[in-house]
């Protein structure tokens, strides 16, 4: 009758054949920097946070500079934001107390922003500190900024209404995670919160009921950032905010786009590390990662001077990395985000089961899952290696792809039966599925159990989760061992829900050293810190160490000055400028 | 007729009701916490708590129900942290993307409309264009050709076709913009140099259908009696398809244009998925990923209005193109 | 009214101010408005008029394809006005009906013995010698080779079919076969030969016979008695003689004379029918006959006029001003 | 285009058979319609090619663990030694060789043509299955609707609009978690085939309304049929009325809304795969291959061809051959 099918299938090979450009792969391995720890340390000498920040070579002012990224920004109210993409756009519009000076090699000097030095232990104790506010910082309207608007900025935190930023300092001077009840925001507008006083102007002070030596690195979150009482619009802060910093908001669409102008009562002389060099920052949300990094490598029209926020898709690095032309316009660097099989201790009692799943994990075979090299390097440490005075071992040796024979020693002839919760993500789904091959192979019964995507972190944080294993992922606000050792395994803190001590890991002696440890000065912590990883580690096993991200990015001919920020994985911006 | 008209608008309404109810329920049957999504991330049981009492879930569903509707239809208060006074039609406070629902429609809509309402009208024209071609030149190649490249076009998948086309055209030779939304009123070009790759790739796909549809409407048509009566009359070729054809032939595929335009603009999530153009359909996927219940609401209850339009529409339409069809 | 001479057993189907209304927006269709009519036991009874006023409608309500509005029809002592399907189950196999086409009223998807043999299937009939053997017997007897039994209705011409259609009617050995335009969608050579047939099985059988057609000479050739209905209603019923050479209403004289085989017979050539029916919905005050009527008079529009004997004979008719003869006084047309 | 299996075409072209007329066959025994379509459908070279096309599909699928024997490799069997630093497969064509006929896929190096025999096996699987699942429903109530009329009809239409008007998607999205939790403990394995039947569920409960439309239509075109009438004329019941009379004249167009929504059903597995709902990981499907290989379009082309030529290969089939069908079911609306 007809020869339709002669037709259609003509037409398949046409299409296809335009794919099917082929040429063998005999596998060159990528070139990696492996990770590199980072040097942060507080900065003591006040020179280091005096402004202006020192010119980046080739930079040059106007033009636009352009980020594409996928979802929106959750909040662009500094009290209120945590997203990496918040903290990271936050420092344009907002100015803090403290902020790190960093060259995005990993060297980090914590400088004084507000403040004129990143703040003062007073009684050397870590309970009374204090901040001297700097002068000639100006919002927007023009009007100085004084001790007493950073103080509001942090009382509004208080708000239940306005949560979702980071709550150190909320806990910390109330001294109970419960703050939001412990003082009352909406109740005492025109105060401060207990502990919390502005004895003058250019005064900041915090008063703790226990040691909180981190307190420099805490208040270089955004939580500290200014803001007058009569500009507080409440939950629509995030979508105009009052800036204080080098830019100023002038469109905002919600989901779509989000322009940012120069602020002119910025003074770059008070600054120590922002610049003001394009005309406009224009967020457009939407295009898909695969899209956007494909629009940037087009490199076409207002592309060229975008920034793809989010990393390279594993499926286009090889692609990317085997451009030799796109070499200059790329990004590669590690990230303090780390990644663990964690292990429901509360479950798995067995020690030597622990300890057998760490010598079973085929690390190399992950990375190939993950995409590769461009997007993780395997780890063996509870702490990133980006992490202040880090120190690598590998506690339980078994090469690059496991040893699953001393894995089976280790169990000794037992066959444990263990549920791997998953979220039922693309990606997680394919790393279980990774994951349970190889501790298959050593003598293991794995039952992978998918969890929805976006319930997966309530469920595990709940106490009594029915898994056995899954895979969790921690990347600390600064880089400073406290922020990750007594977060993720002081057992003291496990509560029914909203755990982060997700392997629900508990020991006495363990948690004795987190207390003795805290109360040291933060120079000195850190080598302590990367002792008692190995330990816990040598001794426990509560988790099995996987891998940390890296950031591979890609922009636009015309994009410079972007490096990825070494305290949070993502690209920072406060050196972007659009080349001629 | 206006009988018709009241009837097919109480049925609607009803329809509605049914659809709001039923993801109403649906949304609490989840096995999860709906207040998780809505709370911030760092949540304590004791916010949490809260966050329900402020959202009113602790209420009996019917009650959340009514002060839901109430607020469609008369506007409500919202506590300080949903916006506080919401006019109506109230949609309520989506905590994910932290503004008022409605402002969320108003703004993804005009999206959606501007992928399907061009896209329909090229799908429709390609398909009755080669509908129309294939039956005039039954049996020949033209027909062949035509019939294969719509059964061909069916048998793809859009986010195939949208990938290779992507990558070609716009990543590639760079003929193209890179897909996006500009608004129609602000930049015409750029609005449909944005949208022209959705368009194409829609029609290339949704037009199969109609091709074979129209086909068989046209070839049955024009074997009835009064079309061989107009020819024998001598009126000319043309005329003959043009007036008496055309017109008795297009009524059911009026039906099947109807229904998928209605169906279309409730959110074409794949489309706007490949494309990465933010509109009905994504907002609404994205809305149950999150466990926003007012988004999940709103976009359900327009795509319902949406469908429910159109299905009013093909009636009426289908009784002014053929005076066979009475109203009753 | 209406009767023959009277039956020591009755009639087998007696009819009584049988009545259909459709409700339809705007109103009731008044369909089949208040017949009266018996047919005996053998005897073949002919429905004529215009197409739209109520023949096919009344054949439906016969078998009870249709619920009547009012009125009541008995059949062979048996009360069917508003009889469930149970209590006309058994008299079903009794009270058949032909369709007009012979393409619709066959299932496509049957072969013809099967078609035939349906009714013994739903009665749950086994006839001696068995169903196949009765199929066979039944196709012989309508003129269709038995060989043909496993062909479907396709495969057969139109007068073909209508021969299936006839052996499926007869299958149960009815007593009373209701014809609904048997011929009128076959070509004329073909006519013929079926309404032979229909007379021959008429003959042979004793069936009783209700034969619904337009078409005069049809009716003459088949019936003994014939009724003219005219919107909804009987307007001249008697025997066929009496009808064909002395019709009394003017509808009859200008049916007879639309038709020129049949006009022949009539006296009067100059009557002519003008003009389309009334519709149903809204039928005209009085005689409904008076807006196309030649003879009409202001009585005919206040008053209807019932079906009433003439000189004792068994043609009744329903017109204030029947026969033949030109009327006394200058027609006046009544208000249309 | 909506991903609604609903919001297909309601293929108003199709006749109810028999009617047409096609020239009288004056020798041999009787044909039946079905037999005449069924030569028609022989006679037809598209017909036959895609009918063969399917019925290897279908062997193809159905003998998949013999396959796997004869291969000797599983579907879950992971060859990462094969790939390279960037988890893709070493050698040309994304690994093709006399081992991986069809190569490996990226990250876990599963092999590709074995996960197509089984993804063809899930995909045929779920797609028959929810087509008769449709049908079924589809049939059932046009059937009750366009005979019974009234308010039935009313109730079965107003169901139809609602169901049109519901939400596949978030249905979609909520319905399998849901279920899962309500039949399976946190720790239970959730066996694959739960999972497909659940979205075949989900496919029946959105897909029956244009097989209903359709036949409700062609019931009630029926129903004015003469035979019809006679049927009832002889007194037969129900049962009689709707199995012997009605369903055999709705073959056709039941047959043919089948063939219609088959590849609605394998591209929409596809489909929800792509948003990210639909099976797991664990049970191989085309969708989730398809969804996953289109991000390798630039780096491993080959993995994106292999399961895109299939998946595309069987729903032409499927449409050619339905689209034959249709002819010869209904010859007026042949070339």
């Amino acid at each position: 009758m007809r020869q339709r099918a002669a037709v259609a299938v003509g037409g398949a090979f046409v299409l296809v054949s335009a794919l099917s450009a082929c040429s063998a792969n005999t596998g060159g391995e990528p070139q990696v920097d492996t990770g590199r720890q980072a040097t942060g340390v507080i900065a003591t000498d006040p020179r280091d946070s005096a402004g202006p920040a020192p010119e980046v070579a080739g930079a040059r002012r106007g033009g636009t500079f352009t980020i594409l990224r996928e979802t929106p920004i959750s909040h662009l109210d500094p009290q209120r934001t945590y997203s990496f993409a918040g903290l990271m756009t936050v420092p344009l519009i907002a100015r803090t107390l403290t902020t790190w000076k960093d060259d995005g090699e990993g060297n980090l000097r914590l400088v004084g922003d507000l403040a004129e030095t990143p703040g003062r232990d007073v009684d050397d104790d870590c309970k009374v500190w204090e901040f001297r506010v700097r002068d000639g910082v100006r919002f927007e309207d023009g009007r100085p900024v004084t001790a007493r608007e950073i103080g509001y900025g942090i009382a509004r935190s208080f708000d239940p209404d306005l949560a979702g930023g980071p709550t150190y300092l909320q806990e910390w001077l109330v001294d109970t995670p419960q703050y939001d009840t412990a003082w009352d925001f909406q109740a005492n507008r025109t105060s401060l919160p207990p502990g919390l006083t502005t004895p003058d102007d250019r005064t900041l002070r915090f008063e703790f009921a226990r040691p909180r030596c981190d307190l420099p690195f805490a208040v270089s979150l955004p939580t500290t950032a200014p803001l007058p009482s009569d500009r507080d619009t409440g939950v629509d802060l995030g979508n105009a905010p009052f800036s204080s910093g080098p830019y100023k908001v002038t469109r905002y669409r919600a989901g779509v786009e989000i322009v940012m102008e120069r602020n002119e009562h910025w003074d770059a002389t008070t600054d120590p590390v922002r610049h003001q060099y394009p005309d406009r920052f224009v967020w457009s949300f939407g295009p898909t990662p695969d899209a956007a990094a494909n629009r940037v490598i087009a490199d076409n029209g207002a592309d060229q001077s975008a920034l793809s926020w989010d990393y390279v898709p594993a499926s286009l690095i090889a692609r990317v990395a085997g451009d030799a032309g796109l070499r200059a316009r790329t990004i590669l660097s590690p990230t303090p985000s780390a990644n663990h099989l964690v292990i429901n201790n509360a479950r798995v009692t067995d020690l030597r089961v622990r300890q057998a799943l760490n010598h079973a994990i085929d690390r190399e075979g992950l990375v190939k899952v993950l995409g590769g090299r461009h997007v993780a390097v395997p780890m063996t440490t509870l702490m990133p290696p980006a992490t202040i005075g880090h120190r690598t071992y590998d506690a339980y040796p078994a090469g690059p792809d496991g040893d699953p024979d001393k894995a089976r020693e280790l169990l000794g002839g037992q066959r444990p039966e263990l549920v791997l919760g998953a979220a039922d993500s693309s990606l997680e789904q394919q790393v279980a599925t990774q994951l349970k091959g190889n501790l298959e192979r050593a003598g293991f019964t794995i039952t992978i159990r998918n969890i929805p995507d976006d319930a997966k972190l309530d469920e595990i944080k709940k106490s009594g989760n029915p898994w056995d294993l899954y895979l969790g992922s921690w990347a600390a606000d600064w880089p400073s061992g406290a922020s990750i050792l007594p977060v993720l395994y002081d057992g003291r803190t496990i509560r029914a829900q909203g755990n982060s001590n997700h392997a629900y890991f508990n020991d006495p002696a363990i948690n004795a050293e987190f207390d003795r440890i805290l109360t040291l000065p933060p120079t000195e912590q850190s080598r302590q810190w990367a002792e008692l990883d190995e330990r816990i580690m040598e001794e426990h096993a509560p988790v099995v160490p996987l891998y940390v991200d890296v950031a591979y990015l890609v922009h636009g001919a015309k994009a410079g000055g972007i490096f990825v920020s070494s305290v949070f994985g993502s690209p920072a911006l406060v050196d972007a400028h659009v080349k001629p | 007729m206006l009988r018709f008209l009241v009837k097919r608008t109480l049925s609607a309404v009803l329809t509605l009701f049914a659809v709001s109810v039923l993801t109403f329920l649906m949304f609490f049957a989840l096995p999860r916490d709906p207040v998780s999504g809505m709370c911030p991330r760092n949540c304590n049981p004791e916010r949490l708590e809260r966050v329900r009492q402020e959202l009113g879930l602790s209420d009996p569903l019917v009650v959340q129900y009514g002060g839901y509707m109430r607020g469609v239809v008369a506007g409500r208060e919202l506590g300080a942290a949903q916006g506080g006074h919401c006019d109506a039609p109230c949609l309520g406070w989506s905590y994910v993307n932290n503004e008022a629902v409605t402002d969320t429609l108003v703004r993804v809509l005009p999206v959606t409309l501007s992928i399907v309402v061009p896209a329909a009208v090229l799908w429709l024209l390609l398909g009755m264009g080669l509908g129309l071609v294939s039956a005039l030149r039954r049996g020949t190649w033209v027909d062949r050709v035509a019939i294969g490249f719509s059964l061909t076009g069916a048998s793809l998948q859009l986010y195939f076709v949208g990938a290779v086309l992507l990558l070609i055209f716009v990543y590639t030779l760079g003929w193209l913009p890179v897909p996006g939304y500009t608004s129609l009123l602000d930049d015409p070009v750029r609005w449909a140099g944005g949208l022209v790759l959705a368009w194409l790739s829609l029609a290339l796909l949704c037009s199969a259908n109609y091709a074979r549809l129209f086909r068989a409407q046209l070839l049955e048509t024009l074997g009835e009696d009064f079309v061989r009566t107009a020819r024998a009359k001598g009126l000319p070729r043309s005329a003959v398809y043009g007036r008496h054809a055309l017109r008795a032939a297009i009524s059911p595929v009026i039906t099947v244009a109807g229904l998928d335009v209605g169906a279309a603009l409730g959110g074409t999530v794949i489309t706007e998925t490949t494309f990465g153009i933010h509109g009905l359909g994504r907002t609404a996927v994205d809305a149950v990923r999150a466990g926003d219940l007012p988004t999940i609401m709103a976009t359900v209850l327009a795509a319902a209005v949406f469908v429910v339009l159109a299905n009013m529409l093909v009636d009426l339409l289908y009784a002014a193109v053929d005076p066979r069809v009475r109203l009753g | 009214m209406t009767d023959g001479p009277a039956d020591e057993a009755g009639p087998l189907l007696r009819v009584r101010g049988l009545t259909k209304h459709f409700p339809v927006r705007g109103g009731p269709v008044r369909a089949v408005d208040g017949l009266d009519f018996e047919v005996r036991a053998g005897e073949t009874l002919g429905l004529v008029g215009e197409s739209g006023c109520g023949k096919s409608t009344t054949g439906r309500l016969l078998v009870r394809l249709l619920e009547p509005t009012g009125g009541s029809i008995e059949f062979a002592g048996h009360d069917l006005t508003h009889a469930g399907r149970r209590h006309l189950r058994p008299l079903r196999g009794q009270l058949q009906i032909i369709f007009q086409d012979p393409y619709a009223s066959l299932n496509p998807r049957h072969p013809v013995g099967r078609i035939i043999a349906m009714p013994l299937r739903v009665n749950r009939i086994d006839p001696p010698g068995g169903t196949r053997a009765r199929v066979r017997e039944l196709m012989e007897r309508v003129g269709l080779n038995p060989e043909h039994h496993n062909r479907y209705p396709h495969e057969f011409s139109g007068g073909q079919r209508q021969r299936v259609g006839i052996a499926r009617a007869l299958a149960t050995e009815p007593r009373l076969v209701v014809a609904d335009e048997p011929v009128s969608a076959l070509d004329v050579s073909i006519q013929a030969q079926v309404v032979n047939l229909l007379r021959r099985l008429h003959r042979d059988l004793g069936l009783a016979l209700v034969l619904i057609s337009h078409d005069l000479a049809v009716v003459r050739h088949l019936c003994q008695r014939v009724a003219v209905m005219y919107l909804g209603r009987i307007v001249e019923i008697g025997d066929r003689d009496d009808i064909y050479h002395r019709p009394q209403h003017p509808y009859t004289r200008a049916l007879l004379a639309a038709v020129p085989h049949v006009g022949q017979f009539g006296p009067a050539g100059r009557l002519r029918l003008t003009g389309e029916a009334p519709t149903p919905l809204d039928p005209p005050s009085g005689c409904r006959f008076r807006t196309r009527c030649p003879r009409a008079r202001e009585r005919c529009a206040v008053e209807e006029p019932a079906l009433v004997r003439r000189d004792g004979g068994g043609q009744a008719t329903a017109c204030h001003f029947p026969g033949p003869d030109p009327l006394p006084a200058e027609p006046v047309r009544a208000m249309a | 285009m909506s991903l609604s299996p609903a919001a297909g075409p309601v293929p108003a072209a199709i006749g109810s058979g028999g009617t047409a007329g096609p020239p009288r066959d004056r020798r041999g025994a009787g044909h039946s319609p079905g037999r005449l379509a069924w030569l028609r459908l022989r006679a037809d070279r598209t017909a036959l090619a895609s009918g063969a096309a399917l019925v290897l599909f279908l062997l193809v699928a159905l003998a998949a663990p013999l396959i796997e024997l004869t291969y000797g490799i599983g579907p879950r069997d992971q060859f990462q030694d094969r790939l390279d630093g960037f988890g893709l497969p070493l050698g040309r064509a994304g690994g093709v060789s006399g081992e991986h006929f069809f190569g490996l896929e990226p990250r876990l190096g599963r092999d590709i043509f074995i996960r197509l025999v089984y993804g063809l096996r899930t995909s045929l699987f779920v797609a028959l299955a929810a087509a008769v699942l449709t049908s079924v429903i589809g049939v059932v109530l046009g059937t009750l609707a366009g005979y019974l009329g009234g308010w039935l009809d009313a109730v079965v239409t107003w169901i139809t609009d609602l169901t049109l008007a519901l939400p596949f998607l978030v249905v979609a999205l909520v319905l399998p978690p849901m279920l899962t939790l309500r039949f399976y403990g946190q720790r239970d394995t959730v066996p694959a085939a739960f999972g497909v039947g659940v979205l075949i569920v989900i496919f029946a409960v959105f897909g029956w309304t244009g097989t209903a439309r359709l036949i409700r239509g062609q019931v009630i075109a029926l129903r004015e049929r003469e035979f019809v009438a006679a049927a009832r004329a002889s007194g037969a019941g129900p049962w009689h009325m709707l199995f012997r009379e009605l369903l055999p004249n709705l073959r056709a167009p039941i047959l043919v809304s089948f063939s219609l929504t088959v590849p609605q059903f394998v591209t929409g597995e596809a489909a929800l795969s792509f948003i990210g709902v639909g099976l797991t990981e664990e049970t191989p499907s085309f969708g989730r291959m398809i969804y996953q290989s289109l991000e390798y379009l630039q780096t491993d082309p080959a993995f994106v061809l292999f399961p895109g030529v299939v998946i595309f290969a069987l729903v032409l089939a499927v449409n050619l051959f339905g689209d034959a069908l249709r002819d010869a079911l209904d010859p007026k609306s042949a070339g």
